[in-house]
């Protein structure tokens, strides 16, 4: 007995047809990586290639003329404006807001998680809609607005406002479960050794929500660039003035220039793209940065 | 922001240096619609050379295109326009109905309602036209997709429709019940209803689907023209309508901005001679005649009925045929109940 | 009082966290939203009803939802899938793939519509081979799905593949070793577990598809009745000055949106009670 | 510098973690608060510390009022139970980091800071670990820093959370003793927070014994293993038997054996439990009117030690008895062999509602 059973554990066909109980066979592995693949590739890449495929079809040259013509550059210029206008904001509102919801206990907490939400669920038509309602000339805070010649639809302080509102949930709700998991202990122990509330969490909370919070920025910045519906409703599409990038690209696209909108498409496109290897390489950092800890 | 606090700080100054010699920075919005985008970018730099000429001041003019319709309710929310040069009457009407941005009589303050440039509803058809495709009544046709905009939200798809129905009139002795089922049925031909006329424009030449575009004529002959040379014919229908797109400054705008000066130059210049030529160019017809006389071979001579007198303004249009509960609406009923 | 701890706190800045938190949403947010809501409260039940109610809205809604239903479906599926390759095989270019998948987050709506158009439509490059079976996906309710799924996909991926990565190899080995084959393991052990995830991701990717806009406009054919989409519908009522009917609408799509956001966080309550 | 808590009370909820505790704890004393889980012991910890405000009361750092001290301010070291590292910061940094966020006036030097590190690292005896990510150090390691980091800040007060709770079972042992060595050596007025009463026992000063928010019994550790002041101090600090019995006079009975219980010495005939550690339980092999009879029903060897389980006649549960192994082989019993047993030593405690002026 001793012996066959020895050498079944040396036949190398059954050797080969082992595996773990987590496993499942060869072909049931390779079918659904094929099929999980088929499907990105139909829904991922070929949008993908299509962009940049129109952008570079007719040469470096008419691509880089498009993305260089005045009335892009001024598109570009309003969408990096409002960007750094909006992410920062978003940025201190979304520490603020997990600061307060992970670290303290207060009634009314679902409450305030789902409102942050929102944004998520809103459809970016019904934004436009609520801010011409609230400060359009024909709204409610309208005519007090033009009683002090002061624009804020169909101006870039709207599109700042309607892209603030759409993104806000982004970094927030990055770091809300990243700061509830990681709890307040480090914080109470930087606080036992005397460091003040700010060099807290400067020193001590910062560089732990540190990969959170950049992750949460790129994913912000990737949708303020990219936000469409609700600033075709407040821009009033003034050529150079109030057109963001996606404006420009549906304008170019109306004026039959098909090749110009892929360029700055491409440019957006590019820009997702390297947020992406940006977010890659921020996770492999972290990854790096976390010494594997004895497992198992 | 910087922009536009120049804006009103060039605005400020304007009115306080009015009639001084000093020379001027003035910028002016005009808010078109989506076909002209062409002719103005065109007509723009022809104005600022011409008015820096006459007044030494130095105009630019900022472009915003749009479905006619919502390029009115842009400005009636506050876009901040000096002029407007929309496609119908009633879209420019509307601001002074929601708003009161321009006063009744806006209509009858420039020559020729307005309208210094006209154009027709024609019919683009593929290569050959395979379909044969003569007239308004192979449109509705079983075996024929036509592709035209929502005339709920693009102003041309208005005419596109008034054109069908006023054509079905003519051939029906009037008969509004008969016009009823003719537009009907060709809206039962159309798969795809595109928000504004440039939408349709690609779907149709773009996106090859359809086999009939109801279109501006401009639009027909660019798509002609640029987009796919040798690819499309135009077919002039037997009769169409005058289509007449108005232009006016927003009063209450230029007086707020101290450009009303300026603004009006900009309109009364559409229609010198220069201009009325610069529109032909784009394939719109001058509503001077003389002019209109020199691309006579352009633009082919079709019977052309009005607004006013087969469908008494546009206010009665809008309301008969447009508005929530018209014609159009219960015409899309009907369809969807097949 | 809501909103306000407790007591003092030894934390510091609760006050003003807090404080800038609820100013910020208060500005950005309840401000416009109660000035929706308010507007159509002004409005008439008769008139509000007559607006939300009228066939053509309905019909938008049946397609609005239904479609984002499906292409939710859709992604619950292969987003689950998806996640499941991506966490437990390994293949070449595994990185990329893993990367690619936020894409639609990243990508602007309108070019997506574009792209998209541009790949189904009858002459595009994919449209022409599905023609040749008589499948038409721009221009139909299939390409609202499509683009509904697209704009999605990151969801059920991306909520479902940190579940996966802490799921304790022990419990399907404990399953092994009892008899189970792989199939029931997967059925009986790994489903169950993944279920609140799942749930979660399907219904954020259902409330983003409710309300798109940008990229269903180009592959939809918008036709009143078959392939409007409730967001278009906004749009048009508002650009023929009928805010009131715009915001009627708006208001459902509101109290849709809010009703879903409840059930995800009712799900995610439900996810932390069962302690999974 | 003494620790005075006053009249101190705290709930969360509903549920009330310190019930009205006044406690005095001397100046250079290592205490331990001792009790099981939600006895409040932590909670009052972090009250001490500042990182908990109660809901009424006093604390008082040597006669000074510290109660709305900030934690910040208040000059405690904090060592916390999952010892609270912070992770992106080297060994060095961590242990420096009390130092280097002091406002820059009174911020010692960089070397001043270098040198006060290395020396707690050397008295931790981690020095060689400076450079290390606190991710890469073991328990018992990351203990140590913990304990070097609270006190770098030359803490007034050195509080402890259950320092060893997560380490096993020979790490713990080792670190109490090197604790305590510490303790002798630095002398600061020391808390820490335990579940465990051998720790207790072993490592401090004063056992301050709690339950259900409530301080049971506080003194020596002797006197708390020797006296433990009623049924719950006794039955917590180890094993232990319990006999019913009856009290008169100052004597107790369990069946034949009497034991000598003085202070119930006015005590008329009252039901009562009497409580015997299993080391006072004498096993002898030979019948003696004094003991009781019973059956060894298990033997188990621990060590140098043997523990007996064996079954009286007239009682259902099982009596534990505790010897050394070369007295048990001088007994020569085994399992199933008959034996006689006799409290040596117990604490007499009435059944509820019994105590009555004689």
């Amino acid at each position: 007995m001793t012996t066959q059973t020895l050498t079944h554990v040396a036949n190398p066909e059954l050797a080969a047809r082992w595996r773990r109980a987590t496993e499942e066979p060869a072909w049931v592995r390779w079918t659904l990586i094929g099929v999980a693949l088929t499907f990105l590739a139909l829904f991922l890449v070929l949008p993908l290639l299509v962009v940049l495929y129109g952008a570079f079809e007719q040469g470096l040259q008419v691509w880089w003329a498009a993305i260089s013509e005045p009335d892009a550059l001024a598109a570009i210029r309003l969408s990096l404006l409002v960007v750094l206008i909006v992410v920062p904001i978003n940025l201190v509102f979304g520490v603020a807001a997990a600061w307060a919801i992970a670290k303290f206990e207060f009634r009314g907490k679902p409450i305030l998680i789902s409102l942050i939400d929102m944004p998520f669920a809103i459809s970016p038509v019904v934004v436009g809609l609520i801010f011409v309602i609230l400060f359009g000339s024909q709204g409610w805070l309208g005519p007090w607005l033009a009683a002090h010649d002061m624009r804020i639809i169909f101006a870039v302080p709207g599109i700042v406002i309607v892209i603030a509102f759409g993104t806000m949930p982004f970094i927030a709700r990055e770091l809300i479960p990243l700061m509830q998991q990681q709890g307040k202990e480090e914080e109470e122990a930087s606080l036992t050794l005397g460091a003040s509330g700010w060099k807290t969490f400067w020193y001590v909370t910062l560089p732990n929500i540190k990969w959170g919070l950049i992750y949460g920025v790129i994913l912000c910045n990737a949708r303020a660039l990219g936000e469409f519906g609700a600033v075709a409703v407040v821009s009033g599409r003034i050529r150079g003035e109030t057109n963001t990038m996606p404006l420009h690209i549906e304008v170019l696209y109306n004026e039959y220039m098909f090749t110009a909108a892929f360029a700055v498409s491409s440019l957006l496109t590019g820009l997702a793209l390297v947020t992406i290897a940006v977010k890659s390489f921020v996770e492999w950092l972290d990854e790096r940065n976390r010494p594997a800890i004895a497992s198992h | 922001m910087k922009k536009i606090l120049r804006n009103t700080l060039v605005g400020g100054l304007a009115t306080l240096l009015a009639g001084s010699v000093l020379a001027d920075n003035i910028t002016l919005l005009n808010v078109s619609y989506d076909p002209t985008r062409e002719f103005y970018r065109e007509y723009n730099r022809a104005f600022g050379d011409y008015w820096k000429q006459q007044t030494g001041d130095t105009v630019t003019v900022r472009q915003s295109h749009g479905g006619s319709g919502s390029q009115a309710r842009s400005v009636i929310d506050g876009l901040d326009a000096d002029v407007v040069t929309l496609a119908l009457a009633y879209d420019v009407d509307a601001l002074r109905q929601h708003a009161q941005l321009i006063p009744e009589n806006w209509q009858s303050r420039l020559d020729k309602n307005s309208s210094p440039y006209t154009s027709t509803i024609v019919l683009l058809v593929r290569k050959g036209n395979p379909k044969n495709i003569r007239d308004w009544d192979d449109l509705v046709r079983d075996d024929v997709a036509v592709i035209t905009p929502n005339p709920k939200t693009s102003g041309g798809a208005r005419w596109n429709y008034l054109a069908a129905w006023g054509y079905a009139l003519k051939q029906n002795n009037g008969d509004q019940d008969k016009a009823y089922d003719f537009v009907s049925k060709l809206f039962a031909n159309v798969p795809v209803l595109d928000p504004g006329a440039r939408g349709a424009t690609n779907t149709f030449v773009q996106r090859g689907l359809g086999d009939v575009f109801i279109a501006w004529e401009n639009e027909a002959y660019l798509s002609v023209e640029q987009l796919g040379k040798g690819q499309f014919e135009i077919v002039v229908p037997s009769v169409s309508i005058l289509a007449e797109p108005p232009v006016t400054v927003v009063d209450k705008n230029v007086d707020r901005k101290g450009t009303r000066k300026t603004a009006e130059g900009y309109l009364q210049y559409l229609y010198s001679d220069d201009a009325q030529r610069l529109a032909a160019k784009h394939y719109y017809r001058p509503s001077n005649p003389e002019i209109a006389k020199e691309f006579a071979e352009k633009f082919v001579d079709v019977e052309l009925f009005g607004i006013d007198e087969v469908f008494g303004g546009w206010e009665k249009a809008q309301n008969e045929h447009f508005n929530d509960g018209g014609h159009f609406d219960s015409i899309l009923e009907n369809i969807a109940r097949r | 009082m809501f909103f306000s701890a407790k007591q003092r706190r030894v934390i510091p800045g609760f006050g003003l966290t807090m404080g800038f938190s609820l100013l910020y949403l208060g500005f950005i947010f309840l401000i416009p939203v109660g000035g929706l809501l308010l507007y159509t409260s002004l409005m008439s039940w008769d008139e509000f009803w007559s607006a939300v109610s009228h066939p053509q809205v309905v019909a938008s809604y049946k397609l609005s939802f239904g479609a984002s239903l499906i292409g939710a479906t859709i992604n619950l599926v292969f987003g689950a899938l998806v996640a499941w390759v991506l966490v437990r095989y390994r293949f070449p270019g595994k990185k990329i793939v893993d990367a690619l998948v936020d894409l639609p987050f990243a990508l602007p709506t309108a070019v997506a519509g574009i792209a998209l158009v541009t790949l189904y439509a009858s002459t595009g490059w994919v449209g022409q081979y599905l023609n040749v079976f008589g499948i038409r996906v721009a221009y139909s309710q299939l390409g609202v799905v499509i683009a509904l799924t697209y704009i999605g996909l990151p969801f059920v991926v991306r909520t479902v593949q940190p579940v996966l990565e802490d799921l304790e190899a022990e419990r399907e080995e404990a399953s092994a070793s009892l008899g189970a084959s792989r199939f029931t393991t997967i059925r009986r052990v790994i489903l169950p577990s993944l279920l609140p995830a799942l749930l979660t991701g399907y219904a954020l990717a259902f409330a983003r598809a409710v309300g798109e806009y940008g990229s269903v406009v180009f592959i939809s054919g918008n036709m009143p009745y078959r392939t409007e989409i409730t967001p278009l519908l906004i749009v048009a009522k508002a650009e023929q000055y009928d805010y009131n009917g715009a915001a009627a609408i708006g208001t459902v799509m509101l109290v849709a949106a809010f009703l879903l956001l409840l059930l995800i966080n009712g799900l995610q309550w439900w996810t932390q009670r069962r302690g999974l | 510098m003494s620790i005075e808590i006053d009249r101190v009370n705290k709930r969360f909820g509903d549920f009330v973690a310190v019930d009205n505790v006044s406690l005095t704890l001397n100046d250079g004393e290592l205490t331990a608060l001792l009790g099981p889980s939600g006895s409040g012991k932590t909670t009052l910890l972090r009250i001490i510390a500042g990182l908990e405000q109660p809901d009424s009361g006093r604390i008082r750092f040597h006669g000074q009022d510290t109660t709305d001290l900030h934690v910040s301010d208040r000059g405690v070291g904090f060592v916390f139970q999952h010892y609270a590292l912070f992770k992106h910061m080297s060994v060095y940094e961590n242990v420096a980091y009390g130092l280097t966020v002091r406002p820059r006036s009174q911020r010692p030097s960089k070397a001043e800071i270098r040198k006060k590190v290395m020396h707690l690292l050397e008295m931790v005896q981690l020095d060689w670990t400076a450079d290390r990510l606190p991710s890469q150090l073991s328990g018992g390691q990351r203990q140590r820093i913990a304990l070097a980091r609270a006190l770098a800040v030359e803490p007034k007060v050195l509080l402890l959370d259950e320092p060893f709770g997560a380490l096993d079972a020979k790490v713990r042992a080792e670190l109490r003793r090197w604790l305590r060595r510490l303790h002798d050596e630095i002398h600061v007025t020391s808390v820490f927070v335990t579940h465990d009463q051998e720790e207790a026992l072993e490592v401090s000063d004063r056992v301050v014994v709690m339950n259900k928010g409530k301080v049971e019994q506080d003194g020596s550790p002797e006197q708390v293993y020797d006296n433990p002041a009623n049924p719950f101090v006794y039955q917590f600090l180890g094993n232990v038997n319990l006999f019913h019995a009856r009290v008169q006079d100052g004597v107790a009975r369990i069946g034949s054996v009497s034991l000598a219980a003085p202070e119930y010495a006015g005590q008329r005939d009252s039901r009562a439990l009497a409580y015997v550690r299993p080391h006072d339980i004498e096993v002898l092999g030979d019948r003696r009117d004094d003991a009781l009879h019973a059956q060894i029903e298990l033997v188990s060897v621990v060590g140098p030690t043997v523990r007996l389980e064996l079954r009286t006649d007239n009682s259902e549960s099982v009596v534990q008895a505790e010897l050394t192994k070369h007295r048990f082989r001088e007994l020569g019993l085994g399992q199933g062999s008959d034996a006689w047993i006799r409290p040596v030593n117990s604490r007499v405690f009435l059944e509820d509602g019994e105590l009555q002026a004689g």
